[in-house]
């Protein structure tokens, strides 16, 4: 009786986490379904907790059980509260983290469990007979082990470097190496499953010492700025971490669960780079991105003009329409909240004003969107691409701060470039274009920038925060 | 070769749900738009926070004894937790963002 | 109340298959155009045919003696070939209409 | 062995189903996809006639198999190979009812056995002990039954009714009566299942006989031209009963592809009705549709002015861009090859023709680009909607053929309208606009069309086959 409202619980689970996927993807409905989702998962849980039974027993060691569930659920909710918006990224990367060491912690216990109860198996000499299931289990033990550890040391350092604590690093033969300590630990895990050695437990650590490292290594010389792809990526390992512990248990809610982000996931990771108009291999490979920029395409030739402070504030001050086109640079310098203010003095002069939104402006999708939320820019003044490009036609001045690649005309005329093809914002629609950046230095995608050098376009130089405080005090003035 | 058969016929209904769920992970995901990526990676890693249902059942068949598989039980049910209830609050934090302003 | 539950945790794994495949079907169809509404309806039609297999398998357990099963067998085959066979071959020439001319 | 490699068989047959419908739902992969499936189902049934086996017993009978199998696959083709493009709905309709009484007469058989084999099921009285399995089989196989009859006799009546040999039939109450035959029908099945009376199979003769009636009574009042929508509702009832052969047999190809059918049909059902901007409920109880218009909407009032033959040819022969609108009268007239001629004379006098095609244009979704299709007018031709409603701007004159809910402004303009919301082609951008059609009334909505009454417009009547004939003569002679 208890087992088959168990099973009814899991299969609400299931069917709760594919529902709350499904409204996650649709902005109206995203914030229930993370409410469906998690309310699916509190009914597994306890289900799980009071139902559960394995050879007629009940599961024991409640304040363990319960002791776990309370210091996790305080530090998570605590961290989950406390982490700065543009910080989430590296949240999110960390709670995967937790994820895949859970995972490969279940592993680890049951490989102990597994040579305990049925020493038999690594006896590999005396006996005829060896259980077919055994030798699943084992490989599901390994698998999970294997990719939940994986997980673990590459979301650490996909943490670290968002936090800026680790830095990028790679050696010449970085892939082969990489290479070389995946076939290392497949065929450990192979030998052990088929060649039952006596050694088994001391290569069983070996394996664990292994996957960590692969994971470190995998992840290391990614550039920073990829770092939300690999997150992706990393988050449905963890799914599929997960979905072995399923098989392990014969457990549907988390064989599904863990099934549906592995391939949710996978997906998702494709389609973000697919925004950024990159290829995964790409990401992986770490070719562009970070330092080494490649600075393909056409040459790019021609003057640029600076533009004074005063004479933007007076173009800015007297226009009718002005777009803002918020970038990476502006979220660095952390000036979300001096250009809102600019926002409100400009709008104060009757001059309308407006943010253009580039889906993958910044360094995570939605990175525009969540700061300037932070900084209370009304939701009805965030402009999607689409409709951007159309309102660039009839805006006097467009501000650029801190973005570059996102406004490249380049991703529209020269197949050679690398970000051909990526739907850009087209700024030069508009009458005036002033771009605020510190330098000539390109940006993510590390090539130049003809807009930079045509006649409508005038460079503002400096840091975006300090550049910004500087034009509210000349608009104030005039 | 024989052996795979007879693998994949006696977990034929493994198979089934499994295959079924990539498509149904596949499907669901779809055309989201870009700005929901961050958020919906988010809510995807608090799902696959149900390990801990694994963690609980480890836990839970230790051994009063058994002081290693206490210990890494305990550790492994903090850590699924961590990612369950954080993974949770993170997102709708996240989407309280998004939300549109009256 | 307790046989419907008990009956769930029995079909356990036939309920998971056909709760996937309702959202995998859902998904799948999503926002198909309006001008292929015609071949899809007729595709998933050829596709329900795949209850010739049951029909197969009735006539082929049929006993020899068995004249009525025999004939209804038969007859459940000679059908279930017309929906798989007609349905495959009208959606193909409806879908050539379709198709790019050069 | 032999069941380890059949049970690969049905995998692979349940994937190719998944795939090949969604390959089905986009344009480009279409055709493909059918071939997908048809594959998949190919090695279904291959596998079963080899490889099943029910208690290590191989099926026999094999003469007969081949027989049915041989006479199903030659008729099938032959008529599928010679139906007249028009005429595919009700040859789907009639493809889907042999479909369900396969299901149907499997369940019978079904029956028979379970009393020849197991009498105590019905012997309610002198036994104590009742297997549970035999109650979910009983209550699959009469569901199957249900569901398959119904779906027979409904795509029977639906097939006669676009064959024009039956007609609209309805009495006052005919949804209640048709309420309480399926109550009836329920209510006899469970006393089958939960009281086990011995007079069991005749109470069965008495379901199939109400099932049958009930399909029949169910489709008989809806108007004729909603029968694409009931086609698509059975079509899914009959996945449904194939589904409950999966359940019985433990067959899982049966079982995925039935109950795929059954949602992805359901949801195709409510899209289709969606596109008509009509619910299905509305399409069920048949309230529009047929003959009986209901007239709503604004009162229409103003007159109308008819324009000659030669005026129409003059107007037309010396246009820079004509732009035609085929409707259902184009179709009922047979007139898709005068049309193309029309086209190709407009042409050769440095006319440019094009087709604006209205999805739900005609009586079966896609109609108008099967008929013009058929008729060899290149597909570069025809437009969609949304690019029509644009190139109607452009356009000197808009010839309207046989069409008239889709060319209705009140969709746009008149929220009283039973049609409002749906998307028209907006033919009132063009310089002018020629309606040809036979007389003033309404169209298959049975609402007025002030698109008519309005200064721009003029009419043209007259059958459109023959209307077009002189209006071709007319045009050459010029
Ligand atoms: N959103 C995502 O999910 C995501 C994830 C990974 C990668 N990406 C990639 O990131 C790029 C985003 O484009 P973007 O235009 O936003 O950024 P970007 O192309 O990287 O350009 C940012 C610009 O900001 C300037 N900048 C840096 N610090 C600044 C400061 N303190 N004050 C003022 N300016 C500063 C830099 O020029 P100076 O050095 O001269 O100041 C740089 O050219 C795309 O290539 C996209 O594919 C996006
Ligand atoms: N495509 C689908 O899947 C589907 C399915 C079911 C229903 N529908 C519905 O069908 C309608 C389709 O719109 P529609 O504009 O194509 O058709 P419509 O609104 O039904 O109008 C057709 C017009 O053609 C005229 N006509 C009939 N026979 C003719 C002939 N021999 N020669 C010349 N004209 C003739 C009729 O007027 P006279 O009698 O004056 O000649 C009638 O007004 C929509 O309401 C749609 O919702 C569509």
């Amino acid at each position: 009786m208890e087992l088959n409202i168990l099973a009814l619980c899991y299969l609400l689970g299931s069917v709760s986490f594919i529902i709350g996927l499904k409204m996650l993807s649709n902005p109206a409905s995203a914030r229930k379904g993370n409410l469906v989702a998690a309310t699916g998962m509190f009914i597994a849980i306890v289900g799980t907790i009071f139902l559960y039974q394995e050879n007629g027993q009940k599961l024991h060691n409640y304040s363990w059980i319960f002791g776990g569930l309370l210091i996790g659920t305080i530090i998570g909710t605590v961290m989950a509260k406390k982490v700065q918006m543009t910080a989430m990224p590296e949240m999110v990367s960390l709670f995967n983290g937790m994820g895949g060491a859970c995972a490969a912690l279940i592993s680890i216990i049951e490989f102990k469990h597994l040579i305990e109860v049925d020493p038999r198996v690594f006896a590999h000499l005396g006996y005829a007979f060896f259980s077919h299931l055994d030798q699943t289990k084992l490989l599901i033990i390994l698998l999970g082990l294997i990719i939940g550890g994986v997980s673990f040391s590459g979301s650490m350092i996909a943490w670290g470097k968002l936090n800026g604590k680790i830095k990028d690093f790679s050696f010449k033969g970085q892939h082969i190496f990489n290479l070389l300590l995946l076939i290392a630990n497949i065929l450990l895990a192979a030998y052990i499953i088929i060649g039952r050695p006596e050694q088994s437990p001391f290569y069983f650590y070996i394996i664990i010492f292994l996957s960590l490292l692969y994971g470190v290594f995998f992840v290391l010389p990614i550039g920073g700025a990829d770092m939300p792809v690999v997150i992706s990526l990393l988050n449905s390992f963890t799914g599929v971490a997960a979905a072995c512990g399923g098989f392990l248990y014969d457990n549907k809610v988390m064989l599904t669960g863990g099934i549906l982000v592995g391939a949710a996931g996978t997906l998702l990771t494709i389609l973000m780079c697919k925004a950024m108009n990159r290829s995964l291999k790409n990401v992986l490979i770490g070719s562009f991105g970070g330092t080494s920029a490649v600075g393909a395409g056409v040459a790019i030739t021609g003057s640029y003009k600076e533009i004074s402070l005063s004479d933007a504030a007076v173009i800015m001050g007297y226009a009718n329409k002005v777009l803002i086109v918020p970038g990476y640079g502006l979220a660095v310098a952390q000036a979300q909240h001096v250009c809102h203010e600019l926002e409100k003095t400009l709008e104060s002069k009757g001059v309308e004003v407006k943010y253009a939104i580039h889906p993958v402006a910044g360094r995570m999708p939605g990175h525009m969107n969540v700061l300037l939320a932070e900084a209370d820019v009304s939701y009805e003044k965030l402009l999607e691409m689409e409709v951007a490009n159309e309102e660039f036609k009839t805006a006097d001045v467009v501000l650029v701060l801190g973005a570059n690649d996102v406004v490249n005309p380049a991703a529209k005329s020269d197949p050679a470039s690398p970000i051909y093809g990526m739907p850009i914002l087209e700024v030069e629609e508009a009458k005036h274009v002033i771009v605020n950046k510190r330098s000539m230095k390109p940006g993510y995608a590390g090539i130049e920038n003809q807009l930079f050098f045509q006649p409508k376009t005038s460079m503002l130089f400096g840091d975006a925060k300090k550049a910004l405080q500087d034009l509210l005090a000349e608009i104030r003035s005039i | 070769m024989n052996q795979i058969l007879e693998w994949i016929s006696l977990h034929q209904e493994m198979i089934y749900v499994v295959v079924l769920m990539i498509f149904v992970g596949i499907e669901i995901i779809g055309k989201v738009p870009s700005v929901l990526h961050t958020p919906l990676m988010s809510g995807a890693n608090a799902i696959h926070g149900v390990v801990i249902i694994g963690a609980i059942i480890v836990m839970g068949k230790a051994e009063e004894g058994n002081i290693a598989a206490l210990i890494l039980g305990f550790l492994a049910v903090v850590l699924g937790t961590l990612n369950v209830v954080g993974g949770f609050v993170v997102t709708d934090r996240m989407l309280e963002m998004f939300k549109k302003k009256k």
